[in-house]
């Protein structure tokens, strides 16, 4: 992790844009931005200058997407102004954005699910060819070259809506990169990468700010944040918290910590507390084997897993991106058919056909792609979160009992200090983390056997994320078998006992937490490479 | 005797009206004989009437009886038939400025319009307050009933006040909605007139249900149903325009032409439509379909 | 976000919201004085109850494609089936297709109760049809139904040979004009339905699971709904009240014709957009159904009443429910600041 | 990240492709063979050349709602703008409403250029209208088509008082019943449009933001796409096709009904999905539509050729609609599975 040698230095909320040669190249003064009764931002100011990585931290529900949205032209401020070079100018909207040289990559992906990967690269920029049609041949060639550039090894005439959600956050940062421009915006590009992937990320981010491009960056992901970042500016509740800058060396995370909760940082990194000796095998998983999917062609086909989970016990599961890994819980959940193999449930062998047999049998699963896969946009808190437990819920056949469904919530709420105003506004309403938090809630009012959950804290902030371990512990305290598949490597140490590695569809490895390490997981991860 | 083969094409076969003259139609070929027919149905468009009659030429059809959905958008299916060597016979309504059709066999809705509103004349030769209840807007039928009922009551003086005037495109339940309307705004009229017997019952409907009984409604087709209601003083009248008779004369002059080449006695067969009412009964074609 | 300030201040938004979901309510209100204004024979009771008795047919039909829309689905057949259930209805009452009036008193038919339960039975069995056409041959809803549009339509015209079938006897006729105290009892039985509509979809699990499906099918799925029963049932009870509205329109006109509803999918679609469901599934409610069924009944009858031009009244009426929506849209933006 | 797997793969998937796309095509010949089999007159050059005229008017309209349902928009007022171009374009013809076929010749009129362009420049405004609509007052393109069907309907018989306008001059008739070679005008026209309509969405700028947009509006927004630009342009196109429908329908009828193109919604509108094209946006294309158009144009004519009952035919016709959806699905799961 970090050394803590760097200094951090408190800047009084308040300093304007220093006037002169040294103009920044962006400056924002007294922004603030209301929702209705929700104020998501108050009166804050900070600059951005040509070269530099500036990094924008807060917890969930800070208001850095709603800043970011600001600049980009998505969502006019309700007070404030934006300086541009020390001209003071009006976003009207993503083209003017992007006309001014700002590009951003959005918190929730914006490509095109039913285009391909290169026409979502250059979407309202077509290369024209004679006559002045599309030259699909360039486009294709060009796509191709600007995808290799991030370390994408696809064809670009993929249609997006069947990449993996890593695939497409490298896409869409693919074509920011491929847009010339002079400030790049990322709202959590990282949060669903894994380690290689964000090490590339991380290096060409070095590389644009050689060449002068001013960067700003969100991430919940302290360790890389404290890595690149020159400067930092926290938001805490919508206000500005602080800024940081870089001394000798990184930007210490206590530091950042303290500035994001407004307290010390000790408590909340802690190693989750120690555990009970795991129980019987709950689930035992053989040979289980699936065939490539029509709904989705580039998915990984499992090739012979076998794997034991038991009670009380919590599983990590680590690889690259494109190991397998979402398979493989969507196997087991009966979300995808499976071709050979059994499963076996507490001692009896299970052949969920269907999520709902899954669920009927004591099986959850936390989905990777909250947007898609878990979150009713439209729909009420209460609604997102009682989904998975309706029956439960029902009373003489089929009653809701809306009261016990909001004390359930409401104790949720508390538990991981969500961020809401009541349970009935619309879960689209909330910020990214929050979202994430209601649907962990979701399967938590479920109470399964056995709990899979494929990347839980994407997008959650630090002090969150130390909760929701702290919960899966507690959840395998009560016997619950769980299965945590994560690409960020520190929480699968944090949270594990145990920890098996994939590659390609099959299980590559495997450890106790005790002896694991980033190193020794990362070679397990790369190890039965074909040709290598 | 040759076979023919006669292609018969209704303008909609979703009217009982038509579906009558068809079937009247098919009764008379199976009667004469050694006919092979192509019925079709225009489901009220006159583009799939038009592909109809196209279809019937590239079958080799040697006559065709139909009743164009529209008289003028039905002209150039026509001319082409006619061109084709195709003996064309038109029935009820007839086809605009087409030169060498064999023949056409009709009773004007104009005049039906016509005939209906001299019947109220006649039932109330003091005056009357007046609904007249329309066909659908544009449709050709309504368009030509409406002149009749206006070229007799426009010209027939003050005393005969058409209060409320509306649409209830042909429809049952658009006529009893419309009325209901036309009774809460008008009070009760003398008579209501309708350019169909759908309409005509679903007025009578509305206003058994306002509890009137001295209104006097007018249908137009004579179907059964209407004629039933006649007999038993729900209708005061309806407009029968033979369409039995007109289906089977025309089919017989075309296989007269066909089979013996005998050119019909004219070219314009126009049987006079009448208003059917409680006293001359018996004279509707389809008396006998009451049970 | 400002935690305090939010709790303060919750009080705005539900207020707003209030407003917001009233948006076709009062556009209809404001419909009402005018046309009250135009003409004192508009809120005269039996005006009034006539309206409520005319929308009551294609206001039933409206409650089964609140479900249906709201799956993000669509059902283009209603028209074609309401006949085809009033043909079948009246078929079982009268003991075959007869038309005559003489022949009312059902002596010869089973009576109205198993023409009730006939359609009933036919309407929820073509809707699972079409259900089960959707889920199992993945067909998109609007190609089964634009299907079923013809082939009911298609059937009833076989079965009736294209003429009405008319005269019930008086027990069947009392469901489409008779009367409990003032009002019509086609108007109880929709007035009815609409509050357990409401309550199936506001309160119950399986009215969970209805918006779940239409807001995100594949999370509905991934959280243990199953989608294809949902998917199954919001046909069936679709064509279930198909059956029903057959029935008491057949009752209403004392008779059913092989030409009734057509083009009524129209009007019960914009019944239901224009009470607020959004076609993309996942939002609405039975209230704005029921409303927006009002505003285009009104609308007519109004209309009418004030005996404007046919040609007229249809471009009025075009316009005015793009201006009802267009109003509910205004006060939702406004209201969201 | 599918490594060298991907590429190893990257065949298969566009063999499959090929099958995948070819569905709509190979049940058309499939029911080609069938009636060709049924009745030796259906190959009968007159009668395919009949049938291609036949389906170039809704074909044509067919080619502007592509754009529209790409964008996940909808146009149910197709029908009634047909009519009132028509109108328009007979009136200009005519020069006033006159429905006598001795006036043809046109000498009162301005001719059948005038009447031509009347007829698009009114569709394309009517579109933009509709567009504006939607765009500006964030009214859903049902609402504000559905109640464009009844306005531009009632304008329609407003200008023309109910009756229809006959009688064009002989120029102007050719574009309906022309020849050129064997091959019917109305067909060349149909054929033109639809390799330009092909053109613009495969390979211009506007036709990959029309993707765009109906694949995600807001990611397309945010990607510095003019949405509001794209939805106005899409309602203007299929305006503009209506109203070349409509100047080509008067032509070949020699005459503009107040009724034309009634229902033609639904038939345009299924001629686009059966094509392929999804109602939800994004997925389609207009080779799609043309296989669309003619299936339902040869699924008319074969079932007309056999002298099947009107009846039975509905029942025909929904029943292969829902099939050959269906068929396509089947392929589509085949192919990939
Ligand atoms: N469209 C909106 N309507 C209402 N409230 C909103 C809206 N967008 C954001 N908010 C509120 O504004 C606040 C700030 O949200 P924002 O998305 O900026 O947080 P964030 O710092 O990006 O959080 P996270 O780390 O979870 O992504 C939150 O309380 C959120 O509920
Ligand atoms: N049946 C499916 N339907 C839709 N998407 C699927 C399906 N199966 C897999 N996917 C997607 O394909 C991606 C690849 O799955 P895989 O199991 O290979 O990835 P992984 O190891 O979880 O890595 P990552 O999810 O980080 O890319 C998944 O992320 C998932 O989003
Ligand atoms: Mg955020
Ligand atoms: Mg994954």
């Amino acid at each position: 992790m970090t050394s803590g040698t760097a200094t951090a230095a408190q800047i009084p909320a308040h300093t304007a844009a220093q006037p002169g040669p040294a103009t920044p190249l962006l400056a924002i003064e007294g922004l603030t931005k209301r929702f209705g009764a929700v104020t998501a931002l108050e009166n804050v100011s900070l600059s951005l200058r040509k070269g530099e990585v500036l990094g924008l931290m807060g917890e969930n529900g800070a208001g850095k997407s709603t800043l970011l949205k600001i600049l980009s032209g998505v969502q006019p401020p309700t007070e404030g102004r934006i300086l541009i070079d020390g001209a003071p100018v009006t976003i009207t909207s993503p083209q003017h954005a992007q006309s001014l040289g700002i590009i951003t990559i959005y918190q929730e992906l914006s490509l095109i699910p039913t285009l391909s990967v290169a026409e979502n690269i250059f979407i309202g920029r077509a290369p024209i060819g004679r006559l002045g049609l599309v030259d699909w041949g360039r486009m294709r060639r060009e796509a191709r070259e600007i995808i290799a550039r991030v370390g994408l090894r696809i064809d670009p005439q993929t249609v997006v809506s069947a990449l993996s959600v890593a695939e497409q956050q490298m896409v869409e940062i693919a074509r920011a990169l491929s847009l010339s421009s002079r400030i790049i915006i990322m709202d959590e590009p990282t949060s669903a990468l894994s380690e290689t992937e964000v090490a590339r990320l991380l290096s060409i981010m070095a590389r644009l700010r050689e060449e002068g491009v001013a960067i700003m960056f969100v991430t919940h992901r302290l360790e890389e944040a404290s890595g690149i970042c020159d400067r930092m500016t926290v938001l805490r509740d919508g206000r500005l918290a602080g800024h940081l800058e870089r001394g000798d060396g990184p930007i210490p995370i206590p530091a950042i910590i303290e500035n994001m909760v407004g307290r010390a940082a000790s408590e909340l990194y802690a190693r989750p507390a120690e555990r009970a000796t795991p129980g019987p095998v709950r689930l035992e998983v053989r040979g289980l084997r699936t065939t490539p999917n029509p709904e989705a062609p580039h998915a990984i086909v499992l090739d012979g897993v076998d794997l034991d989970l038991r009670g009380g016990e919590i599983l990590g599961v680590a690889g690259l991106v494109g190991s397998g890994r979402t398979e493989l819980a969507r196997a087991i959940f009966g979300a995808d058919p499976v071709a050979a193999g059994t499963l076996t449930l507490d001692g009896t062998e299970i052949r969920p056909a269907s999520p709902a047999d899954a669920i009927a049998l004591g099986i959850g699963l936390v989905p990777e792609d909250r947007k898609h896969q878990a979150i009713f946009a439209a729909l009420g808190i209460l609604s997102n979160f009682s989904i998975a437990a309706l029956d439960a819920y029902a009373r003489f056949g089929g009653l809701m009992d809306e009261k016990r469904e909001r004390a359930d919530l409401a104790e949720y709420k508390r538990m991981l200090n969500i961020r809401m105003a009541d349970a009935d506004q619309t879960i689209d309403g909330l910020s990214g983390g929050n979202q994430q938090k209601v649907i962990l809630a979701r399967w938590l009012a479920r109470d399964p056997k056995v709990l899979i959950v494929d990347e839980p804290t994407r997008g959650v902030d630090v002090g969150a994320k130390a909760e929701v371990h702290q919960i899966l512990v507690q959840l395998a305290a009560r016997g619950i078998a769980i299965m945590v598949i994560s690409s960020e490597l520190p929480e699968i140490l944090a949270v594990s006992d145990r920890i098996v590695t994939m590659r390609e569809g099959r299980i590559t490895g495997e450890l106790p937490a005790r002896e694991a390490s980033e190193a020794k997981l990362m070679a397990l991860m790369a190890l039965g490479e074909k040709g290598q | 005797q040759d076979d023919l083969t006669i292609a018969s094409s209704m303008p909609s076969l979703g009217f009982p009206f038509f579906v009558h003259m068809a079937n009247q139609l098919r009764a008379e070929a199976e009667s004469i004989g050694g006919i092979t027919l192509i019925e079709s149905d225009g489901q009220n468009s006159a583009p799939k009437q038009t592909g109809d009659i196209e279809a019937a030429i590239v079958q080799g059809a040697d006559a065709i009886v139909m009743s164009p959905l529209d008289v003028n958008a039905l002209a150039p299916a026509v001319e082409q038939a006619v061109a084709a060597g195709v003996a064309v016979v038109t029935v009820d309504r007839r086809v605009d400025g087409v030169e060498g059709i064999l023949a056409h066999v009709g009773a004007d809705n104009v005049l039906g319009g016509e005939a209906q509103a001299r019947a109220v004349m006649e039932a109330f030769p003091d005056g009357a307050t007046i609904f007249h209840l329309q066909g659908q807007p544009g449709a050709g039928p309504a368009i030509d009933r409406n002149q009749g009922v206006h070229n007799v009551l426009d010209e027939a003086g003050e005393q005969y006040n058409i209060v409320f005037e509306q649409t209830a495109n042909f429809s049952r339940s658009e006529a009893l909605s419309v009325v209901e309307a036309g009774l809460a705004a008008n009070g009760a009229p003398d008579v209501i007139i309708a350019a169909n017997d759908d309409m005509a019952l679903g007025a009578m409907e509305a206003v058994a249900a306002a509890g009137l009984t001295d209104v006097a409604i007018y249908g137009f087709d004579a179907l059964p149903e209407a004629l039933a209601a006649v007999r038993d003083g729900g209708l005061a009248g309806t407009v029968e325009q033979f369409p039995g008779e007109q289906a089977r004369t025309a089919l017989r002059i075309a296989v007269d032409f066909k089979r013996d080449g005998t050119e019909p006695e004219s070219e314009v067969v126009l049987l006079t439509p009448i208003v059917i009412g409680t006293d001359n009964i018996d004279q509707a074609e389809r008396l006998g379909e009451i049970q | 976000m400002t935690t305090e300030a939010a709790s303060a201040e919750r009080k705005g938004p539900n207020m707003f919201k209030l407003i917001m979901r009233f948006g076709p309510l009062i556009f209809l209100l404001l419909l009402m004085i005018v046309f009250a204004l135009m003409n004192p024979n508009f809120l005269n009771p039996v005006n009034l109850f006539n309206v409520m008795r005319q929308i009551s047919i294609t206001g039933l039909i409206a409650l089964g494609m609140t479900f249906v829309i709201l799956t993000a689905g669509i059902d283009l057949s209603v028209g074609s089936l309401l006949a085809f259930c009033g043909m079948v209805a009246a078929v079982v009452a009268k003991g075959g297709v007869t038309s005559s009036l003489a022949a009312a008193g059902g002596q010869a038919g089973f009576g109205w109760f198993a023409a009730l339960l006939a359609a009933l039975i036919v309407g929820a069995a073509c809707g699972a049809i079409q259900g089960l056409a959707v889920t199992r041959l993945k067909v998109p809803p609007f190609v089964v139904t634009l299907g079923g549009l013809t082939i009911w339509r298609g059937l009833t015209l076989t079965i009736s040979g294209g003429g009405p079938v008319s005269g019930f006897d008086a027990t069947m006729r009392w469901f489409g004009t008779g009367l409990i105290g003032p009002v019509p009892v086609p108007v109880i039985i929709f007035a009815i339905a609409a509050i357990i509509c409401h309550m199936v979809l506001r309160y119950t699990r399986f009215g969970r699971a209805v918006y779940a499906v239409g807001g995100n099918a594949e999370a509905a799925r991934l959280s243990g709904v199953r989608v294809d029963r949902v998917l199954v049932s919001v046909y069936v009870i679709v064509g279930f009240f198909c059956g029903l509205a057959a029935f008491v329109l057949s009752a209403r006109l004392n008779s059913a014709e092989a030409v009734a509803g057509i083009g009524y999918e129209l009007t019960v679609i914009s019944a239901v957009v224009i009470g607020g469901t959004s076609l993309f599934g996942g939002i609405g409610s039975i209230a704005g159904t029921v409303i927006g069924a009002a505003l285009i009944g009104v609308l007519v009858n109004g209309l009418v009443l004030n005996n404007v031009s046919s040609y007229t009244q249809q471009v009025v009426i075009g316009l005015i429910l793009i201006l009802a929506v267009a109003f509910d849209r205004w006060l939702k933006t406004r209201a969201r600041g």
